[in-house]
């Protein structure tokens, strides 16, 4: 190990202890590490910004590029301007148009993104389960590929159904204000169960996670305490 | 026909209405009003009491109270808060009421907790002195004089029918007939201009009549209110007291309100009552946070942990399996043909690095060595990471494609069909970049599902012949297992339950032991406190419904 | 089967149905059903101003999330229903997001709802935004000694986030203060699941503003996405029955 | 006037890349400048974002506010990050030990913290939830999952056991689906009501 493996392994050694003495409560340490942490990482994201999209995308070409490209760069930079203005409280509708710009293309992307990206092929992988030349592909889980189609079908209806938003039209009670009509709430009522196991299995996932830091961390700190007293 | 009236917009809306239909205001708590029965409406909801419809436990604690007994009267009884003037009326009353009135005393909760609030701040006027009185007085006094040059005319002339009138003809049988004809001034019609005065007009006017005393033979019926004001010299607000007005001995004048005045009272003369009366602050709770239970876990956990990291013993706990995604991707990167191109996709933050390194170790390093690597990352530290990891390795990467800002062209590419060549060509130059490529693989490092779903999706259908492998956390495991059935992606590796089988330098020796089985006991930690918490609330903690 | 041609129909769908139910038939919130959630946040907001506590307000990690399209747009969307006037004047609320995007956004909404009745001296530092760091990791950092600063009465979470801001919730929780969660991300509702009473899970966070701020415009969204719901239900299901009988 | 120019580029932006899909060649250059602007707006959104960060520490460090020794730490922390940025380029080994060193102990610590919180919190699980179908099922799939990862239970994959717990480890994906399906009515109609102008964040209310 070279001295500077040495002294950056002592730079993270000292982090860990500090972040992890979290544990018994927010500290002086605690927030010394992650404030190192926040502004070592805005400087990094904004060098990324910079060198990465904004260069390249907007200054280079505009320095360097033809006068065609410069003038299709006039709308991004006029853009970036009327935003960066926009910034100060008394010309702060000198931002609605880029804005409104951003906001024109977030919903686009979001519809699109929606509708092709994750209604249109999630909705066809339920259907394609239901294709019998997959059920008999191999015959010994032919069963076990109906009731996987069904459980599929039945269980995405059923997630659907506990998310309407209607109430029950002919209310019998006060708690009916909550209830969806009939059918729908039967169907939410199995929906709920798939959504719990849903849920349980992401967050057994999670803690794994987080536990594999977790040791990761431990494993890190007995090397160095093991280098550091080791050393003596 | 009932109806509710909203109490934010004062909107009519139908008897099943949840929330009011105009402006949504919450509609849970309203009395029912009906316009079609004045009378009934009269007696239910326009007595001049201080116990309102605001009052929300109430309703509910009536309908509880009339399922139980048998109601006499339809309608919203009058309560004697202050407990004072039992007249023969109340003699008749049902029991469900009389139910009502103990519990309006005893209790702190539904009706109870406002009715003592009441009570509370009537006895604390009995005892205010006799200067508060004096200044009262001649405070009202000055008000008099300057509401009466400025008052509306006519509403002198409209005087309501004498409280002590006759009985009506009409029979009615139930206390709540007779109260209702005994309080006769709720039987008067609004007068067209009444609308038109302002708060201080009828202030005044209520301060008149209630100076004025009522018949004690009403004292128990219908609420006496004295509304007392204080002007204070330090404070920009006054102080308004409830007490007892029979002290005052001022000639007794009627008061002519409209319906909606009345409400206005009802709501003001509750809402001063209520503001005057001392209550017990709801004391802040900081320091909730229940130290020795989190200590014992973190010392379970963490000790656990330690003990078998740094005690140099293996427990008898399960070895790790080989699973078969894991050997898939093992088996795919080892048929890569000579002088292959292999595409790494980097798609995770620094927090995962110790995971993603333990999966991604064996399978980087089962590289043949004629395998040329191109590197992209999409998350904002990837270049950093690849770099690390790729040298700790030893894996020199053939192209760099540098960073893909991943939220940004990969919602682009979905919403303009990135997975077209076609679409590369208005893409920025990164981007298209890696679309012009022909990789014989493709391996995705990813943290998160959704992002490397994406990629799976769009890759998939851009290059369905390549190999497409996973190297993930398990937290994104799960929602990826679908694509590996789907034979959209040829194996998958999530977490180290699927890495820690496969034999690598890194795996192997004591300590990869240790750390699998460090990772089966934290696991077990977390079931037994599942477990635990389900004990501890067998009978206990079910704090809501089905609905979230 | 033409899929494209499918989403296509039903973004139509989806237009036509929106214009026809705001500027046509007029539909009531009471249509829609209740959540115990509103109830609870509108209480919690109106002790924490009371109080004198302050309340945090997470706008998500993006504003574009290629899984969960739309969270990030609909955080914003919600956030002026939480800039009502006692929040504006109160001076203890904070708007925080680690997307430079969403922040832009959000203090446009604020200055938009301040230039609504306040003079510049009056709006100056009422309602902060908070840019506790720039990477979602490095925002739960940094907003962790933020809420440890202040007493906290009130955290909502809105948009797209990760599992870390179990973080932030248990720093509210132990303040004895609240935590509301619209929690759209799916690792976010496995995480929040736990200690978090007041959680909207899936679809029902886009209900955050419908919900706080009835308006027909915003009750006929919900009862489109509630038609176009029913109307996919059916189609898988008759498109599972078609597919097993070799029509699709 | 301001809100009729927001709403007009709206329309025209959204309208103009959701075209694209049908006419992408025809559309090609104009969604490639669209993209393009928004890239660079993105960015500097970005930018604007860590202007805030460093605006709301300068103002503390300038008011002499509690905490201020970490607002002067995050300030030169930054400074250094960038000034060495481009000095020495993200490339460079020194800078990346230099980010790397800091962001992995950090943020991997983070996360060891939330496998305490966790923990605890699996602890509440029912005081908070209640004894709902969802609790319940939340509860099993969790036990059963960590056992599996645990690797307490391995069965051959081909036998009818293995094939069994196959079939309850997709389990969880019917869930998922069904929430994503959800969620993307939701980003569908979120979309639509700011392509409508119904919501109108840019200002201009």
């Amino acid at each position: 190990m070279t001295i500077s493996d040495y002294i950056w392994s002592l730079v993270g050694f000292l982090l860990t202890i500090m972040v992890l003495s979290y544990l018994v409560g927010d500290n002086f340490f605690f927030r010394l590490a992650v404030h190192l942490f926040i502004g070592l990482t805005a400087g990094y994201v904004a060098v990324l910004l910079v060198r990465q999209i904004l260069l390249p995308q907007l200054v280079i070409p505009l320095v360097n590029g033809s006068s065609p490209q410069r003038f299709w760069l006039v709308l991004p930079l006029a853009l970036v301007l009327l935003l960066l203005v926009g910034q100060i409280p008394k010309f702060s509708a000198a931002a609605i148009i880029p804005l409104a710009y951003l906001a024109g293309l977030a919903a686009a992307i979001v519809i699109g993104g929606a509708v092709f990206g994750t209604l249109l092929p999630q909705s066809r992988s339920i259907l394609d389960a239901f294709d019998p030349g997959r059920w008999y592909a191999l015959p010994e889980q032919t069963w076990l590929r109906i009731l996987d189609a069904v459980v599929m079908l039945f269980g995405t209806v059923g997630v659907l159904s506990y998310f309407h938003f209607g109430r029950k039209i002919k209310r019998e009670s006060q708690n009916d204000a909550g209830k969806r009509p009939l059918i729908l709430e039967g169907l939410g009522k199995v929906g709920q169960v798939f959504i719990g196991v849903t849920l349980g299995a992401v967050f057994a996932g999670i803690f794994s996670t987080a536990l594999i830091a977790l040791i990761d961390r431990l494993v890190f700190i007995g090397e160095m305490l093991t280098r550091i007293f080791g050393g003596l | 026909m009932p109806f509710l009236i909203c109490p934010d917009c004062g909107a009519e809306n139908p008897l099943t209405a949840e929330i009011c239909q105009v402006c949504g205001a919450s509609l849970a708590d309203v009395i029912p009003m009906d316009m079609d029965n004045s009378e009934a409406d009269d007696g239910e909801n326009d007595e001049f009491t201080l116990f309102s419809a605001e009052d929300k436990d109430l309703p509910e604690l009536l309908n509880d109270l009339k399922q139980d007994h048998e109601p006499a009267g339809g309608g919203l009884p009058e309560i004697d808060l202050a407990g004072e003037g039992e007249s023969s009326e109340v003699d008749d009353t049902p029991e469900w009421l009389d139910v009502i009135r103990k519990r309006a005393h005893e209790e702190l909760d539904a009706a109870g907790e406002m009715t003592q609030r009441i009570v509370a701040a009537q006895e604390s006027l009995t005892r205010q002195n006799e200067e508060e009185r004096a200044d009262y007085a001649s405070w009202i006094e000055e008000l008099r004089k300057e509401t009466r040059e400025e008052a509306v005319s006519g509403t002198e002339g409209q005087e309501e029918e004498p409280l002590e009138g006759p009985a009506p003809e009409k029979a009615k049988k139930d206390w709540l007939s007779r109260v209702r004809k005994a309080s006769g001034k709720l039987e008067t019609h609004d007068e067209p201009n009444a609308a038109s005065r302002n708060l201080l007009d009828w202030l005044v006017a209520l301060e008149e009549e209630q100076t004025g005393g009522m018949p004690s033979g009403e004292a128990g019926v219908t609420q006496p209110v004295d509304l007392r004001q204080r002007a204070h010299a330090d404070e920009s607000t006054r102080e308004v007291r409830v007490g007892d007005g029979a002290q005052q001995a001022v000639a007794p004048k009627r008061l002519d309100l409209s319906r909606e005045e009345r409400e206005q009272a009802d709501l003001l003369a509750t809402t001063i009552a209520d503001e005057s009366t001392a209550r017990p602050v709801q004391p802040i709770t900081f320091g909730r946070r229940r130290w020795w239970v989190e200590f014992i876990l973190a010392f379970f956990l963490i000790g656990g942990i330690c003990f078998v990291l740094f005690s140099g013993r293996l427990f008898l706990l399960p070895e790790p399996p080989v699973t078969s995604g894991g050997q898939a991707v093992l088996n795919s990167v080892a048929d890569l043909p000579e002088d292959a191109e292999l595409l790494l996709v980097f798609d995770y933050q620094p927090a995962f690095a110790g995971e993603l390194e333990w999966v991604a170790a064996p399978v980087l390093e089962a590289l043949p060595d004629s395998v040329k690597v191109s590197v992209i990352s999409t998350s904002a530290s990837g270049p950093l990471l690849a770099d690390s990891m790729l040298e700790r390795l030893e894996i020199i990467p053939a192209i760099d494609l540098g960073y893909l800002p991943a939220e940004a062209f990969g919602a682009y590419g979905l919403a303009a069909g990135l997975a077209s060549t076609q679409a590369a060509e208005f893409l920025p130059k990164g981007a298209s970049e890696l679309f012009e490529g022909e990789f014989h693989g493709i391996l995705i490092l990813s943290d998160n599902a959704e992002r490397a779903r994406v990629w799976v999706e769009q890759l998939s259908v851009l290059t369905p012949e390549t190999p497409l492998n996973l190297l993930v956390t398990a937290q994104a495991g799960p929602m990826l297992r679908p694509y590996v059935d789907s034979g959209q992606v040829t194996g998958m590796m999530a977490g180290i339950s699927d890495a820690a089988g496969l034999e690598t330098s890194r795996t192997q020796g004591p300590n990869a032991s240790q750390r699998w089985q460090a990772y089966q006991v934290g696991l077990l930690t977390l079931i037994g406190v599942l477990i635990l918490g389900v004990l501890l609330n067998l009978r206990g903690g079910a704090t809501q419904g089905d609905d979230i | 089967m033409n899929w494209a041609l499918t989403g296509w129909v039903f973004i139509g769908l989806g237009i036509v149905l929106i214009i026809v139910l705001i500027w046509g038939i007029k539909v009531s919130p009471a249509f829609l059903r209740t959540l115990p959630f509103t109830k609870r946040l509108i209480e919690s907001r109106a002790e924490t101003v009371e109080c004198g506590r302050y309340q945090q307000i997470f706008l998500g990690d993006n504003l574009l999330s290629q899984t969960y399209p739309g969270l990030g747009l609909s955080a914003l969307g919600a956030l002026p229903v939480f800039l009502d006037g006692e929040t504006l004047v109160d001076g203890n609320s904070r708007v925080s997001s680690p997307s430079g995007e969403i922040l832009v956004f959000a203090q446009q909404i604020l200055q938009s709802r301040y230039q609504d009745g306040f003079s510049e001296p009056l709006a100056e530092d009422l309602v902060r935004i908070g840019p506790y760091g720039p990477t979602p990791i490095s925002f739960i950092a940094g907003l962790l000694p933020a809420l440890t600063r202040q007493p906290y009465g009130t955290l909502v979470l809105l948009g797209d986030y990760g599992p870390q801001a179990s973080l932030a919730v248990k720093a509210v929780l132990d303040q004895g203060g609240r935590v509301f969660a619209a929690a759209g991300s799916i690792t976010s509702q496995a995480a929040l699941f736990l200690n978090v009473r007041d959680i909207l899970l899936g679809e029902e966070v886009f209900r955050v503003s419908e919900v706080m701020l009835p308006d027909p415009q915003k009750t006929a969204t919900i009862l489109v996405e509630d038609i176009l719901r029913v109307l996919l239900i059916l189609l898988l299901v008759i498109g599972a029955g078609l597919t097993m009988v070799g029509v699709l | 006037m301001k809100k009729v120019f927001g709403i007009l580029t709206v329309l025209l932006v959204g309208l103009t890349v959701l075209s694209g899909y049908f006419f992408q060649a025809q559309l090609s250059p104009v969604l490639a400048l669209i993209f393009q602007t928004g890239l660079v707006l993105f960015s500097a959104a970005g930018l604007i974002g860590i202007g805030y960060l460093l605006v709301l520490h300068i103002r503390r460090v300038i008011r002499g506010e509690k905490r201020i020794i970490q607002s002067v730490v995050l300030l030169i922390a930054f400074l250094i990050a960038l000034i060495a940025g481009f000095v020495l380029t993200p490339q460079s080994t020194l800078y990346r030990d230099l980010i790397l060193n800091v962001q992995i102990p950090v943020e991997a610590s983070l996360l060891a913290v939330l496998a305490v919180t966790l923990l605890y919190a699996s602890l509440r699980l029912i005081r908070v939830r209640g004894w709902t179908p969802m609790s319940i099922a939340f509860l099993g799939s969790a036990v059963f999952s960590l056992v599996l990862n645990s690797g307490l239970i391995q069965v051959s994959e081909t036998s009818l056991g293995g094939r069994i717990l196959a079939f309850l480890e997709r389990l969880p994906l019917v869930g998922a689906r069904g929430i994503l399906i959800g969620m993307a009515l939701g980003g569908l109609v979120m979309g639509l009501r700011y392509l409508l102008s119904l919501d109108r964040p840019y200002g201009g209310e």
